[in-house]
């Protein structure tokens, strides 16, 4: 079962490049893949929640050190958010592919494919080892996602990109899995963390804080560039990156090991998290700043994600119940969120090829269904009711009154509030400005309508979906609870 | 004996042969010197044999003998020529007297 | 006390290797340097290998390097002073652990030293009975580490390849410029009467000689080496004296190129003979019923080998080195 | 039959070589060769089976039981290395014919097969032999074919690099010699094992501190350990295009596999490392070795120097993992001879088939080459993410080792640095696949078509075993890790 | 001991010169000379250390029992052979090199190839600054 988890979207990325001369087949096989995994993964719910840990050991390179694939709760959670959003994904891919008539797109497929794959490896990795690998595969598989153009932009985007993924990962990744493995002999994800009473909170502290900015997918500052840098990708590959698969596969990363390598209890008892913590801290409120100045589209919810992301890993270093339980949801939340809001950016792409937002005026009267879903995710990422992203925000701010950190609890305020700021103003122009005289002159406004029914459909489901969530909040936490046997 | 006051004699031949070879001045000298301590050492390695009661090993001397031999031709045809693999067009191969 | 003599011209030739700036001098000291150390070959009891530092050192070393600097031409620059302080520094530390080590070294001659108690013993004991020979230095290099000489056998194949990969054999390339000879120019062959005369005496027996040498190496100094060098140096006394291209009508090249190869296959078959008979390779006494007889074919047979091949090998580079000079 | 393999692993090769040389016709040569060195490989790994789990095969040379006669000796390590040799330079030469083809003659073709023939043979005869002596006359016709084989290289510049190699690598062959001589001074003997019975009990000698010394820099240039290296780059960069790919993957390996041999089983592991400590001489030096060779790597403009600088910095991983003196370092060392003998050996391979077609290795004659010979290519970005050591490729196994080598003996910078320099290989080989993909192709090569199945083959071999090795290691870590133990005394 | 050991200590200040020659000298052919007296120098170190006091040349006759060493003499042979092995193919290389660069001195080599390599890197600075 784990087997065909991993190896469905490999074959159906085989299947995909051999179909390049029938789009319709080659896009079918895709959904058809999609949607198959996405069952796959629910069927390993009811034995997660009895409380089983199905395991499966692939190979074994190193001697006592495999490739081990281990289904648990949080990874279970992780590659649900992926394989449903990849539903989605590629339902809009279609559309905005074809919409754009890209070219390349056989091999835009297949790699789409390698990184959901890549994705549910991070997701069931039973040990660092195999999370580091899958976590390269994931970056060398959207590596000709990002540079998918072709043109000078995109290659100095996907080199920025590569550069910086590959040298943290490398540089300070690898090296403290290495020095895990040193100091304890195993890199296995166990309950209650590895490290706890191997080493002393000085080298606790380092190895954290390398595991953290080694993981440059998480996008701590200051190894956030890429993701900007990788904006130059077509939209669903956006999408992908900032909600899917690359930069929660980043946090989710972090979570999983301060929970299963470190231990909550570890870090908690030892402070390991404090330089990453308010690493993320700054992050956060910085990132937000960017965003404010940003006119692009798409770089300004890039550095929302930046901002977002660091919550997760606020949440991680927080080291209580609450934290991570909001650090969990918050993959979940934001990951609804931003695909919505990225989907709105794409499909206002498709339709009228905008890319600013002071191009915006007046839009949201042509594109009704687009700017309210994009509204909606708005909300979802401030975080207000009655929408998912307030769950998480609120998990949060109780893990940091929990830990006594009533600076942190100001920070993510004052985010929140900056978040406002940046995302309400888009929808602002969207309906309340009117659309710019010239555009009205040339009588194009005219021809200015929806996106084709594959990007507004999915759109319009993730923005259903984020008001789902609020209503599934409950039952998300109680899933997390499992996290922790004891209380 | 006398075998020992024969290679002391011919030692110091080779010592005086070698001595010119060093000093020069000409390339004539040297080359000259060298032959003639070539050929000291021949003699030496002939009573060698004899010295050291195994005559059988006459052998080497006979040797060097004709390597030397072959060995000054190469460097005088070296020298006359600046090539060995020169054969003079005037003169007809395989022909013994002119 | 000879061998001190001997050791000390040996200094004094290298220092004037070094000093000189002349390489034809250089050269000639060479030569005269190895024949300085076949007699100390000679003096320490190794006659056979006096009998090959003879050979190879002082003739065909020499004559290789004559035919080089045919065409390289006789400058040579003299070393700049401030390239002198590096080698010197390398060359002294190297030297400084070397003397260290000496004073540990067994004493010279000393027949209680480690070499002469373990190993060697057998040889020298039991080689009659086991092998034949009574020349000891042959049942080893031929039976005992037959398996070395074969690894000799194949240097000199390799040196042949590589020779003939570099410089070919039979094509001429005219477009070099020999250096000018010194001297007068092409005189008249009259002056040159003695010398034939004495060649033509003398060629014939070389090769006789070598044969002898070749057959002979069981017994007395000598072997399938010794004898394929002077085989080939009747050979380079031919071609000095009538000119290459006689030689080569009298030993084609591109027969002769066939002719180490068959020298090595010659060696290897007798080991694969006795691999067949179930013996392992090299491994004489299987050749025929009896062990002695086997190890005495097997030691004929493998010397011819190497005379073979040794004899081609250098007489091919003495034709590639000196075409290339014409 | 069976028992005669080690004989006739070393014969395959060996009489091939002057068969072909009296067959002037090339492609006939080139069957010959190609097929005995397959056969060479397929009794290669006849061996292996045969030692497999950690047996010795001994072959008494001519009948002679050692120390009189010559004795070959197999066990895992030796039959590891005589796989590397075999399979790979049967790999190389069947991609060699395409590669020779337009520069030389029919005749000088065949030349050209013997002299690989013998280096190969003779790299058998190294790793086999079980007698000191006889190391240096394989290592001598190994040393004379390489420089003959580079000699032939693209340009006059090649006859330069093979002539310094030439000098140094016979001064390192004449130091071995004295090493040699030494030994056998003081314990009469000439048989490795003979060799290590007695060693120990001379310890205090100072000619076997000598011998020590002069074979420690003998093998050093052999193996081009820094500051020894500077014969190297230019060898590998000038050598003819698949000879290269051949050397890279051999040579060195092997005389990396004498140092082993002799400072662990001849000299003895205590001689070696705790009163000589060589490991405090060979640690400093192969990280500079690493850290110098790299950075020499990055600001190269010309691709084929470019690897054989990283060449020079992978050796030095092999030495440092040597110098470590643990299990994980030591199996690092084994592995990764293996592992980057596989990838530079398919790296050259590609990187031939690419200069065959554009008849420079420049890196801006290599631009778009990527869009023209995709396939080539491909495999070249697949073997250049094992050298960076890239999980699930070859390279990252043996890196892990390393590293894990390093931490256990509690050096965390060490262990940084080497991550660092993984960093950098990262940047070298980026550079080429960088210009290969994304710069535009220069206007005379726009005609450029991929390489014949020949070359690419081959070349795909050598990536797919990469990734295979990266997976599957019982046959690169396994024997590395055990043979690493036997080596420690360890007994696991 | 000087007379015990003379041999041993003339033997290593042979080999140094030879060594010397060796890296000392810029003409290829004279380092090939180096190294030929370089190598020698050995020779004469494993025939030194198979002498025995009083024996004679390993080859038996009726009436000799104290035979010097045959080992290093057998050693010696082969090592001769590769000597000269390595000495021809050298100088192969010196005279391709001589025909390829018109001469056989290093330091002219060096400027000649470093001249080519300024080329090389002057062609790929000038296509990369025309980029």
């Amino acid at each position: 079962m784990l087997i065909a988890a991993l190896g469905l979207p490999l074959l159906g990325g085989v299947l995909v490049s051999m179909q390049s001369q029938s789009p319709n087949t080659r896009d079918i096989c895709s959904l058809v893949t999609a949607v198959l995994l996405f069952l796959l993964v629910l069927g390993f719910y009811p034995s997660v929640l009895a409380g089983n840990n199905p395991t499966l050991v692939l190979a074994e390179p190193i001697a006592g050190l495999g490739l081990k694939l281990t289904v648990e709760p949080l990874g279970l959670l992780f590659a649900t958010v992926a394989s449903g959003l990849w539903i989605l994904t590629t339902i809009y891919g279609v559309g905005y592919m074809r919409g754009n008539s890209e070219s390349n797109q056989t091999r835009f497929f297949f790699c789409f494919a390698i990184s959901i794959a890549a994705a549910i490896g991070i997701a069931f990795a039973g040990n660092l080892l195999t999370l580091f690998v899958f976590y390269e595969m994931l970056t060398l598989a959207t590596y000709p996602l990002v540079t998918h153009k072709g043109n000078a932009d995109a290659r100095r985007g996907g080199r920025t990109y590569l550069g910086i993924l590959l040298v943290t990962s490398i540089g300070f990744f690898l090296f403290a899995t290495l020095w895990t493995y040193a100091i304890t002999g195993t890199l296995d994800f166990r309950e209650g963390g590895i490290l706890s009473g191997h080493v002393g909170p000085g080298t606790a502290m380092i190895l954290l804080t390398m595991f953290a900015f080694g993981t440059g997918k998480a996008a701590l500052m200051p190894f956030h560039r890429w993701l900007p840098a990788a904006m130059v990708a077509p939209t669903p590959v956006s999408a992908l990156l900032h909600a899917v698969a690359v930069v929660k596969a980043g946090v989710f990363t972090i979570l999983k090991i301060s929970v299963y390598i470190f231990g909550v209890d570890f870090i908690a008892e030892t402070g390991a998290g404090t330089i990453v913590m308010w690493a993320a801290a700054f992050t956060l409120t910085a990132a937000s700043f960017v965003a404010l100045t940003k006119d692009n589209l798409k770089a300004r919810l890039a550095y929302s994600t930046v901002g977002q992301l660091s919550y997760v890993i606020v949440g991680a270093m927080l080291a209580n119940a609450a934290g991570i339980i909001g650090a969990t949801m918050q993959i979940a939340m934001h990951a609804m969120g931003k695909i919505t809001l990225f989907f709105c950016a794409g499909a206002i792409y498709v339709a009228t090829h905008k890319t600013e937002i002071s191009q915006l005026d007046g839009l949201g009267h042509k594109m009704p269904f687009t700017f309210a879903a994009f509204f909606i995710g708005s909300l979802s990422i401030i975080g207000l009711p009655p929408m998912g992203g307030a769950w998480s925000k609120w998990f949060l701010l109780m893990g940091s009154a929990d830990a006594g950190q009533w600076v942190l609890i100001g920070l993510l305020l004052l985010s929140s509030l900056l978040n406002i700021a940046y995302l309400l103003p888009i929808v602002g122009r969207g309906f309340f400005r009117p659309l710019p005289a010239d555009d009205a002159a040339h009588a194009s406004a005219n021809t200015i309508q929806e996106a084709p029914l594959n990007c507004v459909v999915p759109l319009c489901v993730t923005a259903t979906g984020c008001v789902a969530l609020f209503a599934f909040g409950g039952a998300i936490y109680d899933y997390l609870l499992l996290l922790f046997p004891k209380t | 004996m006398m075998y020992a006051v024969t290679t002391v004699a011919i030692l110091i031949c080779i010592g005086m042969a070698m001595a010119r070879a060093f000093l020069g001045p000409s390339i004539y000298d040297r080359i000259l010197a060298i032959n003639s301590a070539g050929t000291c050492i021949v003699l030496f390695l002939s009573v060698l044999g004899f010295l050291m009661g195994r005559p059988d090993f006459l052998d080497i001397a006979l040797t060097y003998a004709l390597i030397n031999f072959t060995g000054t031709i190469a460097i005088l045809k070296f020298f006359k020529y600046g090539s060995l693999g020169v054969s003079d067009p005037a003169a007809p191969p395989k022909t013994k007297v002119e | 006390m000879i061998n001190m003599v001997l050791l000390m011209l040996l200094l004094a030739s290298v220092y004037a290797i070094i000093r000189l700036d002349r390489l034809l001098t250089a050269v000639l000291l060479t030569s005269l340097f190895s024949v300085l150390v076949a007699s100390i070959f000679m003096v320490l009891d190794a006659v056979d290998v006096a009998f090959t530092e003879a050979a190879v050192g002082a003739g065909v070393s020499t004559i290789f390097f004559l035919a080089a600097l045919a065409i390289v031409g006789r400058q040579c620059k003299p070393t700049p002073r401030r390239k002198i302080i590096a080698p010197l520094i390398v060359v002294s530390a190297t030297g400084c652990v070397l003397l260290y080590a000496s004073l540990d070294m067994p004493r010279f001659g000393e027949p209680l030293a480690p070499v002469h108690q373990h190993v060697a013993p057998r040889y020298l004991n039991d080689s009659a009975a086991e092998v034949g020979p009574p020349n000891i230095v042959t049942s080893v290099l031929a039976s005992y580490r037959g398996y070395d000489t074969f690894g000799e056998v194949g240097v000199v194949f390799t040196a042949f390849i590589g020779v003939l990969m570099l410089l070919g054999a039979g094509t001429r390339r005219t477009s070099i410029e020999p250096p000018t000879p010194t001297g007068a120019p092409k005189e008249s062959m009259r002056k040159k009467v003695v010398l034939k005369e004495v060649a033509d005496l003398v060629i014939a027996p070389v090769l006789i000689f070598a044969l002898y040498v070749q057959w002979h190496g069981d017994f007395g100094p000598g072997g399938g080496f010794q004898a394929g060098v002077i085989f080939a140096s009747g050979i380079f006394l031919y071609a000095l004296i009538y000119g290459i291209e006689p030689a080569q009508r009298l030993l084609p090249p591109r027969r002769l190129a066939y002719f180490p190869a068959i020298g090595l296959l010659l060696y290897a078959a007798v080991g694969i003979i006795s691999m067949l008979r179930g013996g392992n390779f090299l491994n004489y006494s299987v050749l025929v019923n009896d062990p002695l007889h086997g190890q005495h074919y097997g030691i004929l047979a493998i010397e011819l080998g190497v005379g073979i091949t040794v004899a081609a090998v250098m007489i091919n580079i003495f034709f590639s080195f000196s075409e290339r000079s014409l | 039959m069976i028992e005669q393999l080690p004989a006739i692993v070393l014969l395959l090769p060996l009489l091939a070589a002057p068969i072909c040389s009296m067959i002037h016709n090339g492609d006939y040569a080139w069957y010959l060769a190609a097929a005995s060195c397959w056969l060479a490989a397929a009794a290669a790994v006849g061996l292996m089976a045969q030692v497999w789990g950690g047996h010795t095969i001994s072959y008494h040379m001519g009948g002679w039981p050692p120390p009189w006669g010559i004795e070959l000796v197999i066990d895992e390590l030796s039959a590891l290395v005589v796989i590397l040799v075999t399979v790979f330079a049967a790999l190389v030469i069947s991609a060699l014919r395409e590669s020779l083809r337009p520069k030389m003659r029919k005749h000088r073709h065949s030349l050209y097969y013997a002299a690989y023939l013998l280096c190969v043979a003779s790299l058998i005869g190294i790793t086999v032999t079980g007698d000191a002596f006889n190391v240096f006359v394989f290592l001598e016709i190994s040393s004379l074919s390489t420089y003959a084989l580079i000699a032939r290289g693209r340009d006059r510049r090649a006859l330069i690099a093979s002539f310094r190699y030439l000098v140094m690598g016979t001064i390192g062959a004449t130091f071995i010699l004295i090493s040699i001589g030494f030994m056998y001074m003081v314990t009469g003997t000439l048989n490795m094992a003979d060799l290590a019975e007695r060693l120990p009990a001379l310890s205090d000698n100072r000619v076997v501190q000598a011998s020590f010394a002069f074979f420690t820099v003998g093998v050093a240039l052999k193996v081009a350990i820094f500051p020894l290296h500077l014969w190297l780059p230019n060898a590998y960069a000038y050598a003819p295009k698949a000879t290269t790919a051949f050397l890279a993957a051999t040579a060195t390996k092997v005389s990396l596999y004498v140092l082993i041999r002799f400072l662990f089983d001849v000299y003895g592991l205590e001689f070696s490392f705790q009163q000589m400590r060589i490991d405090l001489l060979l640690i400093p030096l192969s990280i500079a070795g690493i850290l110098i060779a790299s950075l020499t790597a990055i600001f190269q403009t010309d691709a084929k120097k470019l690897l054989a600088w990283s060449s020079v910095g992978q050796l030095g991983y092999m030495v440092l993992g040597v110098a470590l003196l643990n299990t994980a370092g030591l199996t690092a060392a084994i592995a990764h001879m293996f592992n980057h003998a596989m990838i530079k050996a398919g790296l050259f391979l590609a990187l031939a088939a690419m200069i065959y077609r554009v008849s420079s290795s420049r890196l801006d004659d290599l631009a778009g080459i990527g869009r023209q010979m995709p396939l080539t290519m491909a495999a070249f970005t697949v073997l250049g993410l094992g050298l960076i050591g890239v999980p699930l490729t070859a390279g990252f196994v043996s890196k892990w080792y390393l590293i894990s080598g390093a931490l256990d003996k509690g050096w965390v910078p060490l262990a940084a640095m080497l991550i660092g320099s993984s960093l950098m290989a990262l940047i070298y080989i980026g550079k080429i696949i960088d210009v290969a993909y994304f710069k535009p192709c220069k206007p005379e090569h726009a005609e450029v078509r991929e390489i014949s199945p020949t070359i690419l083959i081959p070349c795909w071999v050598f990536a797919l075993m990469s990734i295979y090795f990266g997976i599957d290691t019982r046959l690169t870590a396994g024997v590395a890790g055990r043979v690493a133990e036997s080596l420690l005394g360890i007994s696991s | 001991m000087f007379t015990a050991l003379f041999n041993y200590w003339v033997v290593i200040v042979l080999m140094m010169a030879g060594l010397y020659i060796v890296m000392a000298s810029g003409h290829l052919v004279k380092k090939i000379i180096g190294l030929n007296i370089f190598q020698t120098s050995v020779f004469i170190l494993f025939i030194s250390m198979g002498k025995v006091a009083g024996g004679t040349a390993p080859i038996l006759k009726d009436g000799i029992s104290v035979f010097s060493n045959p080992l290093p003499h057998v050693l010696i042979l082969t090592a001769i052979v590769v000597g000269v092995a390595t000495t021809a193919l050298g100088l192969a290389i010196a005279v391709r090199i001589y025909e390829e660069y018109g001469t056989v001195e290093e330091d002219d080599i060096a400027e000649m190839d470093n001249h080519d390599q300024d080329l090389d890197i002057a062609e790929y600075q000038r296509i990369e600054s025309g980029k």
